[in-house]
């Protein structure tokens, strides 16, 4: 608690830097709309009107912060939370999807470490295509996933869970395999002199040791989970959800609606990496770091 | 009741409201069908999808649907709703294009993904090459929206009478600063939005009374439409779960895609298959389609149907 | 060499009526290096029996520790065999014969002290409650009652050193290795736990192998003195030790342990490089 | 069972299920489908392959390392193969890997175009900007208290900037050309690259830190001779987290306006068209480069990093 | 104790002419811990002159590495104040005054031996030539000539500590602060060690604090001997030696030798805690 107290200060500095340049490059890019309209209508306003003008527009190129602001205040507050023009039902149907495959991905990528940490067969014919798997460009075979899922009665929030499973089980895999090896020699020795199963090696010594690199990895998977089911959102249907506001929004050329989802989608991004982090904290605690 | 599931094209929108209405107003329980309707996106391709077992029938549009059926998916049209075509380029007239002819050595935003057919016949038949040689046009992959002629970056960007056409007015330019190529006018114009089905399930005999009354409840759904066009955009409004379409730019759409139905009664006309047809063999050294289609359509639908 | 050990292992008569234990015939190990291979050890012979307690002492780099690591398992000879109760060290390791104390701590940082004892308990399959009474005993053993609680980095070098030992003695193996596992310890602590693992071993019958620097500690403690010479790693001497098994602290003092003590130096200097 | 088979040396494995696959193979091409033999066939040549695999690991042959993945891509194939032709799959759905095989054959002045506009330009570039931008941060959050507790967590807000939003922010800012594609990657490799930096940052152990202490060594020292090399383990981890990412994301980006040129522009395009044979052919294409950019950066991650437990075994 | 300090101090007459190097007053250190906190140093004063040769020996755990961490700025006392050449500890270490063997080897492991050693020279910025030349003399004074490939991993535990070793030697520091940094040697490379160390100080009149667990090194080695008493960790006796400043090896066997010994023996005893 404490620290969320002493971090909002130089959080809110950085926000600020940020909202700064932000204004200062949809100035920048929205200006020239104004230009060649004036110059177009023959007219020469004054750059204060000019100003004004591009930070109000309805397609700007960039929109200002507070024109987003005030779309995400519209779409979350002043909606009730079960329309369909709330931001807070989008983000919800995202979320669950997003929560969904990644546990599912925690849980094969783990898995999949696990054996290629303890099978040479595994390591030796598996990591090869696990990372093949990955250089697939999923929008390229969502649909076909999806088809085919749907032949079998799968359908709903599964079909964006399993796009999100497969972009987030590698970087946890990946980190796992080197996590689940980097014991150090004299400690894996120790549980060879008492003959400890290879079970045993995993939970007291190989698993131990991996935390710094799973929750690296963690970290790296939520973020991936939540663009995995933003992105499987378009090929199923593009119904509901930020994907579906993101298509929308650039479909009709309403930068500032696809702007709301982006800022909700990265809010929602740096919420699960935080909320990572904040059980890695716990972890670190248990395990005896230094505080 | 009968289950039938409809992959539309494209997103929820006006384009397709005599299938929402027909749901809607519960023309489709009248004749007994519960009728699934899964929109569309930028990478579902109906075709695949009704390979796939996905659904029973599909929109697409008519070079789409040829081209997949030389390649193995043996797609039939059943119905042709939308009479006319809605597509054109759009260009902004500062460019100085007047005619086709001054698109050599321009850009233009073209939409890909199976729709690129028609504006592959329209070079075809100029004869300007796509390749981006020099006497020939430069083709970009145009994304969803009519940015690029907003920023400049092509001459020409395809759109739908429609939709597109109208963001480009929303954006704030006015009609006069642009120059319109319908393909209509061009001579080009290919069927658009038609009921496809596989051609095995056509032989079972219960698949096709379903369909029959699916054809019948639309078109009742696209006559209801057409007479009352901000009725029919609200309730797609209603069925849009994004939330993102507006009402000012649906009943626009709504009253514009009404005069490409117009006038029709859903039977596919053969004169305008035979054109679509002619115009995409005439691709020159690539055509959109090598050979003459055969039983690539019927009337076995729509003649009961519309009795 | 060889004559020499036979000679010596004569002159204790009730040796050779005690089963051998640890049997090492013809070992070397290299190992296997870019810039040359390392000779760790080179054709060592060894009988170790039931009930022994046997220092190795050597310079730095002679390869006691590669001796010891061998013995359990940690590392394959490159030539010759080692029987370990009539079994290879694998099988003597999968049935569990080895208490190991390592030349460094080696404690897991994320467990707390009792934890790290407990660790070879839990793994063993000890009950719960034996686990806690054996942890609370060894950690008292090695004068670390009152910080069972705390973690690796929280404890002195020492201390480290001693939770590890109390690691190494919380279960009963037949066999204790340990390499030089009172190093960083003060003599008055050292002298201490000399006499509780003097004790714990006429009490426990266990075979003993010790790794030490320091003479009086060699003498001391063991039944045999192992002298060593680096690269390759060699026997150069082994010495039966004439004390008797019970050895009050002031033993010390007396001639026969200087005497042995002088014998093992001389060993030592011979085979140090410094003398080559 | 399949334990038991792997007892067997390789060779007889490797005739066993090659002899039981072409078996399979010919089943498959009958006119009226896969007859239950085949099937049969088809399951036994997987498991000899199997075996075959586990074989080969255990053998400590040198060329294991390539053998065995070999063995089970060509599984993999086969089964494909077999599947698809056996049980009629239609090809607009998927297409069998003899028919993608035939394409990749027919179409290199295509596919060498789109790699070269897609990985050769977007992905490496893209990839070496975010992952130098990412250290960079890195390195700013590492420096200041300050920025560490205000841009970490607005670093973190990057993680999830979806490409399918910023694609088309991208086109608009950079144009339709390579340019727009390399700056979703540079973002979408940005995130994974940070946190795996920062975290590698922290792992210098203290004695070693201590030890820079009272060299009185300078921060870009302690930098350079302790924490860097202390990171590596941790950088190369995101590094090859993000090389795979980078591919995806370049082409992913290509769905949203391109010229008419790229991976993913193909992949897209042939997609609507039902050429699904040739979108393989560029699946293959980018699962080759992948794999390749993948095991580059392992082996010079082998190469750095050998002093780490992970790679000493 | 405080008496017993200055008397011994008076006792040497040259000793108050030569400046104070370190100088610890009222120092205290505490660990905060979720179990209660730990009195790791309590009330220590303590003064050592410029080319003093200050061991510090003790029970495991009574504060001695924590008190040469302070010292070298490496923790900061909870009360008390140090000064090092009349500068704070944080002043000193940036003016690269100390040279710090840590009581376990801590070596790089993705550097080779050689590269270790040179490591301290390339950040203080010695020319190429003279880094070269200054890690060959020192390897070869702690006898790992050969070893320079080498890395960490592929040494003994005692090779380590050499290497080490070498890596503080290898650079010119006014202060040399060294934590049991022969405990993993043999008697003989302790001996050889003790006498190049004995040299180097003479040669260069560093001030030398070396925390160690031998009464004979201690004896042998220091000027002064500070003994110390756990928990809290005080200092309980400072034993200013009568020995000459040029000590063959066999000083060890004289009457004034073993006297020093013995006191600090009983030192030792007095404050150790199996003693309460
Ligand atoms: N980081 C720490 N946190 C908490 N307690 C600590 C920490 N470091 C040391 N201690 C405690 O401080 C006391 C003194 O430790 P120190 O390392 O100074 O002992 P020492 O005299 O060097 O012992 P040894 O001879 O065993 O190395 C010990 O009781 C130890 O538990
Ligand atoms: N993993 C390894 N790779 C290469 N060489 C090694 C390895 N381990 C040990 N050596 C070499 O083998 C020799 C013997 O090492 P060992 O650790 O057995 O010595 P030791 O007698 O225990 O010495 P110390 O008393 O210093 O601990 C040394 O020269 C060392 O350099
Ligand atoms: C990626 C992509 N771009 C364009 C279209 C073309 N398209 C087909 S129907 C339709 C609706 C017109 O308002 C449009 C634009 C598509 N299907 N996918
Ligand atoms: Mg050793
Ligand atoms: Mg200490």
């Amino acid at each position: 608690m404490r620290r969320a107290a002493g971090d909002a200060g130089p959080v809110l500095c950085v926000l600020m830097a940020i909202l700064v340049l932000w204004y200062a490059a949809a100035a920048a890019l929205n200006l020239q709309w104004e230009r060649d309209q004036a110059e177009r209508a023959g007219r020469a306003p004054s750059l204060t009107q000019m100003l004004s003008a591009a930070m109000s527009q309805d397609r700007p190129v960039l929109p200002a912060p507070h024109q987003v602001a005030v779309e995400i205040w519209k779409t979350t507050v002043d909606k009730k939370i079960t329309s369909k023009r709330s931001l807070v039902y989008h983000s919800w149907v995202t979320l669950s999807a997003t929560l969904l495959g990644f546990a599912m991905g925690t849980l094969l990528g783990v898995l999949l470490a696990v054996g290629i940490v303890h099978s040479r067969a595994l390591d030796l014919s598996l990591m090869p295509w696990i990372i093949a798997s990955q250089t697939i460009p999923i929008l390229a075979i969502a649909p076909m996933i999806i088809v085919v899922l749907n032949a079998v009665g799968i359908s709903g929030l599964l079909p964006k869970a399993l796009i999100s499973t497969y972009l987030s089980f590698f970087p946890v895999a990946v980190g796992m395999v080197k996590g689940l090896r980097s014991p150090d020699a004299m400690q894996m020795d120790q549980m060879r002199t008492w003959s400890a199963t290879t079970a045993q090696t995993f939970w007291k010594l190989r698993l131990p040791s991996s935390m710094p690199y799973l929750f690296a990895s963690l970290k790296v998977a939520v973020a991936a989970s939540l663009v995995g089911a933003i992105v499987g959102e378009l090929p199923t249907g593009a119904v509901a959800g930020l994907g579906a506001r993101l298509l929308a929004g650039s479909y009709y050329g309403q930068t500032i609606q696809i702007w709301s989802a982006l800022v909700t989608a990265s809010i929602l991004a740096a919420a699960l990496v935080a909320i990572v982090g904040a059980m890695h904290r716990r972890v670190l605690r248990r395990m005896g770091a230094a505080a | 009741a009968d289950q039938v599931t409809l992959q539309l094209k494209w997103v929820t929108q006006a384009q397709f409201a005599g299938y929402y209405v027909a749901a809607d107003k519960g023309f489709y329980e009248e004749e007994g069908l519960e009728v699934e309707i899964k929109p569309g996106g930028p990478d579902i391709a109906p075709p695949q999808v009704i390979a796939g077992g996905g659904a029973d029938v599909i929109i697409d549009w008519m070079p789409s649907a040829l081209a997949s059926r030389e390649k193995g998916v043996p797609l039939v049209n059943i119905a042709q709703p939308l009479k006319r075509s809605g597509m054109m380029l759009v260009c902004r007239k500062d460019t100085g294009i007047k005619s086709p002819e001054d698109f050599r050595g321009k850009t233009l935003g073209v939409w890909f993904f199976g729709n690129e057919y028609p504006f592959l016949a329209w070079m075809a038949r100029l004869g300007i090459p796509t390749d981006g040689s020099p006497e020939g046009v430069r083709v970009l992959k145009q994304g969803f929206n009519v940015d690029p002629l907003l920023q400049k970056q092509a001459d020409c960007v395809s759109a739908m009478t429609y939709n597109e056409y109208w963001q480009i007015i929303d954006a704030g330019l006015k009609p006069e600063e642009l120059v319109v190529f319908k393909y209509e006018d061009q001579g080009v114009a290919t069927l658009e939005d038609g009921l496809y089905v596989l051609e095995e399930n056509l032989k079972d005999p219960a698949f096709l009374d379903r369909m029959v009354r699916f054809v019948r409840a639309s078109m009742k759904g696209w006559k209801w439409a057409e007479a009352h066009p901000d009725e029919a955009a609200d309730i797609v409004l209603e069925n849009d779960a994004t939330g993102a379409q507006t009402e000012k730019h649906q009943r626009r759409m709504m009253r514009e895609v009404a005069k490409l139905t117009a006038g029709s009664n859903g039977e596919l006309d053969p004169a305008d298959y035979e054109r679509t047809v002619d115009i995409l063999l005439s691709g020159g050294s690539d055509p959109v389609i090598t050979r003459r289609p055969e039983g690539a359509w019927t009337h076995a639908v729509t003649d009961k149907a519309l009795k | 060499m060889q004559a020499q050990a036979s000679r010596t292992a004569a002159a204790s008569d009730d040796a050779a009526s005690r089963p051998a234990v640890i049997e090492a015939r013809g070992l070397s190990l290299t190992f296997p290096a870019d810039d040359g291979p390392v000779h760790a050890l080179s054709d060592v012979d060894l009988t170790i029996r039931k009930g022994d307690f046997v220092s190795f002492i050597g310079p730095s780099g002679c390869g006691k520790t590669t001796f010891l690591r061998v013995i359990a398992d940690l590392e394959q000879p490159t030539a010759g065999e080692v029987r370990v109760n009539g079994m290879t060290p694998r099988e003597a390791r999968l049935a569990r014969a080895y208490g190991y104390v390592f030349q460094a701590a080696g404690l897991y940082p994320w467990r707390t002290i009792a934890a790290n004892v407990r660790l070879p308990l839990e793994i063993m399959g000890y009950p719960r409650e034996e686990q806690e009474e054996r942890v609370r005993r060894t950690l008292e053993l090695v004068n670390l009652t009152g910080f069972e609680r705390k973690f690796p980095w929280q404890l002195s070098g020492g201390m480290q050193q001693r939770a590890s030992i109390a690691r190494a003695l919380a279960f009963d193996a037949d066999i204790l290795l340990m390499d030089e596992p009172f190093g960083a310890l003060d003599e008055i602590v050292r002298d201490h736990l000399n006499e509780q693992l003097l004790k714990l071993w006429a009490k426990t019958d266990k075979t003993i192998g010790f790794v030490t620097h320091s003479i009086p500690e060699a003498v001391y403690l063991s039944t045999r003195i192992v002298v060593m010479s680096p690269r390759p790693g060699r026997i150069i001497d082994v010495i039966e030790s004439t004390l008797p098994r019970e050895r009050p602290l002031d033993i010390r003092e007396t001639p026969e342990f200087l005497e042995i003590a002088h014998r093992v130096r001389e060993g030592l200097k011979a085979g140090h490089s410094y003398e080559d | 069972m399949i334990g038991r088979i792997a007892q067997l040396p390789p060779l007889p494995l490797a005739a066993a299920a090659a002899a039981l696959a072409w078996l399979a193979l010919g089943a498959a091409h009958a006119p009226d489908g896969m007859p239950p033999w085949g099937w049969a066939a088809t399951l036994g040549a997987w498991a000899c392959a199997w075996a075959l695999v586990e074989s080969l690991a255990r053998s400590g042959w040198r060329h294991a390392g390539l053998a065995a993945p070999a063995v089970f891509g060509l599984t993999v194939l086969f089964l494909w193969e077999a599947v698809t032709r056996g049980a009629g799959v239609p090809a607009v759905l998927l297409p069998p890997p003899s028919m993608i095989a035939e394409r990749i054959a027919d179409s290199w002045p295509i596919l060498w175009a789109d790699f070269s506009q897609t990985f050769l330009k977007a992905v490496l570039i893209g990839y070496a900007l975010g992952c130098g931008a990412a250290v960079a941060t890195a390195l700013l959050i590492d420096r200041s208290e300050f920025l560490q507790r205000g841009l970490l967590p607005v670093g973190n807000m990057v993680a999830a900037l979806p490409i399918v939003g910023v694609a088309p922010i991208m086109v608009m800012w950079f144009g339709f050309d390579w340019p727009s594609k390399a700056a979703v990657v540079v973002i979408m490799v940005f995130f994974p690259m940070l946190v795996n930096t920062v975290e590698g940052l922290k792992s210098a152990e203290r004695m070693q830190r201590d030890l820079m202490r009272t060299y009185a060594a300078g921060y870009w020292q302690t930098m350079g001779k302790l924490r860097l090399p202390a990171a590596a383990p941790f950088m190369f981890n995101g590094l090859k987290i993000c090389s795979t990412l980078a591919l995806i994301g370049a082409i992913v980006a290509e769905f949203f306006g391109t010229p008419t040129v790229g991976m993913g522009f193909r992949i897209s395009t042939e997609v609507g068209r039902m050429n699904l044979d040739m979108v393989w052919a560029e699946i293959a294409v980018a699962a080759l480069a992948g794999s390749a950019f993948y095991g580059a950066i392992a082996l010079i991650e082998r190469a750095v990093t050998f002093w780490h437990p992970s790679q000493r075994r």
